[in-house]
């Protein structure tokens, strides 16, 4: 990393101060229910701005106001970190994620993980393995299962995880690999199962503070605060895991 | 084989009422700027809907308030001169002058059709417009403009000819040979027309019959 | 590199003909035939411009997917999936881009004078040779701003066509889907260059049409 | 709920002020002024609407970021921060919407008789104040269109918007993010509320425009 | 003080070559439709560019090929008769009247402008176009339109007049009011004129001076 500045002078706490977080959209509704507890404990008004990581980081590169970031990959966040961009000590790997199959409502008893190759399933979304975390975790776990190029026909490459998602839901896809936390918002769609752990590499959604922030101690206060039980309790609900 | 006109219409300064019949030839309609001319050709071809009354044409109804007749314009068969022009400026001046030929059922036949076509040839080269033929309306001038709008509505050789002001903008010298072309027209074909002129070397010419009108009715009926 | 090029322009030109015909048909009926709830047909024909292309891309999975109204009905009787080929690709960019049609023409009609198509009505026109000879022929600056806006939004169009269409190579990625991908996965070159074919394209496109439309230079030179 | 609505109505009511302004602008220099490289001062004005949002938005955020060249300016001189704004959502929702009222305004110019032009020219009149009087009044319907699809497009923005502004709830969440967000977290029904929002503004919208647009009714009423 | 102009320009079927000095009162251009007469006008008014040539209005150059003298129209301080009269649609017939008054910088003074306003008044009251005040132009007759142009042309009492067959769609009746009045201007304001008639007694009545054009060349100097 290169040299980092010391914090920058602290305004003071007890006046309301502006906290600027980017974080991964999927993070957007455990965020917000953390935010409306935060309120209780302080003046600092946090200003969330979501968006896919790639975004977030784009962004952050460019210069945009951030004070803390929590990113879905760690690709995203080691390009921060190689450039400079981030307090490299203040990086964790803040939550975790189980990767999760999921079918249409009329596959439901058709698809298991061994099923995928069979006659049964014919379609199978995944988020493209290049630009969307989940997918790359999906093709690694698909690659380890040995039937990444068996299947290359059924795949449906998806923009997003949420693409994903009404693929099922509409029953346009027989299944789909998404992070569980979002297998949450299915609606017809059912929940198969998550994937064995170790079929791919942990999930991680790391975090850390940006460099050169003006909210620095603010910031800090309340990044301590999302590794609080009370947090971890509230991520835990909306089916991340905390690491 | 009557023509008969009897229309009633409510206008913002006054209301044209008016009624008319005449058998055949060339019925002039002078009258004060304003008077209402424009608007009783507009009721004859169908472009404007008259309040009341009924219009004839060879004795078979095109519009009856009553009886709910309405015959809209393109079957009524008329060729018209519009005080403007009105000449489709997408069209070269051949193309406007034989657009109307291709629509009437009765010139479906090929030789009927390629008759008309060269009276159209002949009609430009009498009216000299022929030089104009590919050049398109808004690049010929005020005069020849309205001798393409007078071919145009004649060439079909309509069942009725509604004229406005059809030879205005022309001077004396292309009047004369326009006006001859088109006495040997109406000697040949006898079609009835209404021919609106402010002229009365004109009237005195080509008139059967002449009404005078005035805030839309008529005031004085000559011949 | 060149299959979403290929495809993208197959995708787009032929939404853009349906767009120009749906189009042009919308404005026609909803503003020369004074269609009733003229306003509310124009609220839905405007909707795809306003919503995200995300929720344009749901509706149209709902209405042409498997279980879909359309998608069902297709598939039962025809055979056809439209979801994850390239025809959900053209229905989607024909939709976004239909209300730029739409209004374009729509506007080339209101400001068009009725005269010209009275005097076509005058000559026997029936209303479909009208629309084709005289309201078509003056519409086009309109008609081909409309074709202009309709085809860059057609090829540019990736959200919806995304969610129906999908992303797979060599059948439905077009060259918006490839750059997006492309940018996502730190790919700059491959995205710059196809950022500089889709400019080539559109400059191609302007200059085409462009000179189709000097050509049609009728209008505009009055003395 | 209604703090995206009075965001995003306030940033498209900016942005499409912005582009009319500019999209006129360009519109009369271009083809009233005969620029030269007309062809390609249009591929630049349509190329918001060829790229991909996301590709839009990225250019932007390099120019108008912190470090950018037009963004760093701003900062350092006057301390206005544009990224992370709402003037940044102004900015990207002006720039996709400008090719929309440029090419909608230039169809009307376009289609303009010139001769209206050279008779205020006769009276005197300067080329501004032709412009006010004559040439713009007469151009509205283009306009009319122009101002819908630029608002339409302005109101549903969200790619480059959300590259720029962020998506940050009260400060930069439009409408059509706050749909995104929701839809992406499952919140169906305020996805519905915000969709059936979007769908009312645009019918009254609309309404209002047509309402306007029939008032000008002194086109097509010629006899 | 005279008029001066030399005009070479080059049509399509023939030249223009022509050359007349007059120092005031009327001059009258006869010739065959077609010969010219228009674009000597358009020449004289700056809406045509003579290929060579000089123009001169009360001794001061307006035009000079070699000199590359070409003061714009509108300083030209010209009034122009249009043969198709050229109102602006978008203006009532009051607002088409008043609309020059404003631009000659001799008439900022408040007290000159409500002058030729009141004067304008008076105009529409004698020409009988009065109770059409408030209608747009295309609500009004052909003649009330013709009446209407010439009340605009002569009301700022320009530097020159060009009438383009200002009486030609007039009844007797209401040509004798206008020229009446017409006559009583040209007495009062000497304003020099160059008049287009195809009628002898209009050429009669106000012709100081006379020319025959043909093919662009003046092939009789009369008076
Ligand atoms: N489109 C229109 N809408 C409303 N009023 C009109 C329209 N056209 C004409 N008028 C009015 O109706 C009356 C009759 O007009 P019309 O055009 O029939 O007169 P005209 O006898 O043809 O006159 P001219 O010899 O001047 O052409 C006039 O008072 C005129 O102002
Ligand atoms: N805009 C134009 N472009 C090309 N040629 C034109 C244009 N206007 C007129 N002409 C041609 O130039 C010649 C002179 O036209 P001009 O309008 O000066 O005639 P004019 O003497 O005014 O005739 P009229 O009495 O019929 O109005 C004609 O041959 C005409 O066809
Ligand atoms: O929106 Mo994310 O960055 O894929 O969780
Ligand atoms: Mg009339
Ligand atoms: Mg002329």
């Amino acid at each position: 990393g290169k040299p980092e500045k010391p914090p920058a002078a602290e305004g003071p706490t007890d006046e309301s101060v502006e906290i600027n977080i980017s974080a991964a959209a999927s993070l957007t509704d455990a965020l917000t229910e953390i935010q409306a507890e935060y309120a209780k404990e302080s003046n600092a008004v946090l200003q969330f701005n979501f968006a896919a990581s790639g975004t977030l980081q784009k962004q952050i590169q460019e210069g945009a106001p951030c004070d803390l970031f929590i990113s879905a990959s760690k690709a995203h966040m080691d390009a921060l970190q190689d450039a400079g961009l981030i307090v490299a000590d203040s990086r964790r790997d803040l939550l975790g994620n189980a990767l999760t199959l999921i079918a249409a409502a009329e596959k439901a008893d058709a698809v298991t993980p061994e099923a995928l190759t069979g006659g049964d399933v014919t379609s199978i979304s995944i988020g493209t393995p290049e630009s969307v975390p989940a997918g790359k975790y999906a093709q690694e776990a698909l690659e380890n299962m040995g039937i990444w190029d068996q299947i290359q026909d059924k795949l449906i490459l998806a923009k997003d995880v949420r693409q994903v998602l009404e693929y099922v839901d509409t029953g346009n896809v027989d299944c789909g690999l998404v992070y569980k936390s979002d297998a949450l918002l299915l609606k017809t769609g059912v929940v198969i199962g998550d994937l064995p752990e170790d079929s791919h590499s942990p999930i991680i959604y790391p975090s850390a503070l940006i460099v050169n922030s003006a909210q620095a101690e603010a910031a800090a206060k309340f990044y301590e605060f999302l590794q609080t039980d009370y947090a971890k309790g509230v991520f835990e609900n909306y089916g991340f895991t905390v690491l | 084989m009557n023509t008969y006109f009897n229309i009633k219409k409510k206008l913002e300064h006054f209301s044209i009422d008016i009624e008319y019949e005449f058998e055949k030839g060339v019925l002039v309609i002078q009258g004060e700027s304003g008077a209402g001319k424009t608007t009783i050709l507009n009721c004859i071809s169908g472009l404007q809907t008259p309040d009341e009354g009924r219009i004839a044409f060879e004795d078979t109804m095109v519009f009856d308030k009553e009886a709910g007749i309405n015959v809209p314009t393109r079957l009524r068969n008329i060729g018209y001169v519009f005080q403007n022009y009105a000449l489709f400026p997408n069209m070269t001046v051949q193309q406007n002058i034989v657009y109307g030929i291709k629509n009437r059922p009765e010139y479906k036949d090929k030789d009927k059709k390629s008759e008309l076509v060269m009276y159209s040839e002949y009609i430009m080269e009498t009216f000299g417009i022929a030089h104009l033929k590919r050049k398109y309306p808004n690049h010929i001038s005020g005069g020849e403009k309205q001798r393409v709008a007078l071919s145009r509505a004649i060439v079909t050789k309509p069942r009725l000819l509604l004229l406005d002001e059809p030879f205005s903008a022309l001077d004396q010298q292309t009047k004369e040979i326009v006006y001859k072309e088109f006495a040997a027209f109406k000697e040949n074909f006898q079609i009835p027309t209404v021919l609106i002129t402010h002229d009365a070397m004109e009237s005195e010419m080509f008139a059967d019959r002449r009404i005078v009108i005035k805030d839309g009715k008529i005031i004085e009926k000559l011949l | 590199m060149w299959s979403p090029i290929i495809l993208s322009l197959k995708i787009a030109t032929i939404a853009t003909v349906f767009s120009f015909a749906l189009g042009v048909f919308f404005a026609y009926i909803i503003n020369k035939k004074k269609m009733p709830g003229k306003n509310i047909w124009e609220t839905i024909l405007i909707l795809p411009m306003i919503l995200p292309p995300s929720v344009m891309g749901y509706l149209l999975l709902i209405a042409f997917g498997k279980r879909g109204l359309i998608g069902g009905f297709l598939l039962e009787h025809f055979g056809i999936q439209i979801v994850f080929t390239w025809m959900g690709a053209v229905i989607a960019a024909c939709i976004v881009s239909l209300p730029l049609m739409y209004q374009n023409v729509k506007a080339a009609l209101v400001s068009m004078d009725p005269i010209y198509e009275k005097a076509a009505q005058t000559l026997g026109s029936s209303e479909w040779k009208i629309f084709r000879t005289v309201t078509f022929p003056l519409a086009w600056p309109g008609i081909i701003s409309g074709i202009v806006l309709a085809f860059a939004r057609a090829i540019g169009e990736f959200g919806a066509t995304l969610m129906i269409a999908g992303n797979i190579p060599g059948k439905t990625q077009t060259i918006p889907t490839a750059i997006y991908f492309a940018v996502e996965s730190g790919n700059t070159q491959l995205a710059n260059r196809l950022v500089l074919i889709m400019t080539i394209f559109s400059f191609v496109l302007i200059l085409g049409l462009n000179t189709w439309l000097k050509r049609i230079n009728y209008i505009g030179k009055q003395g």
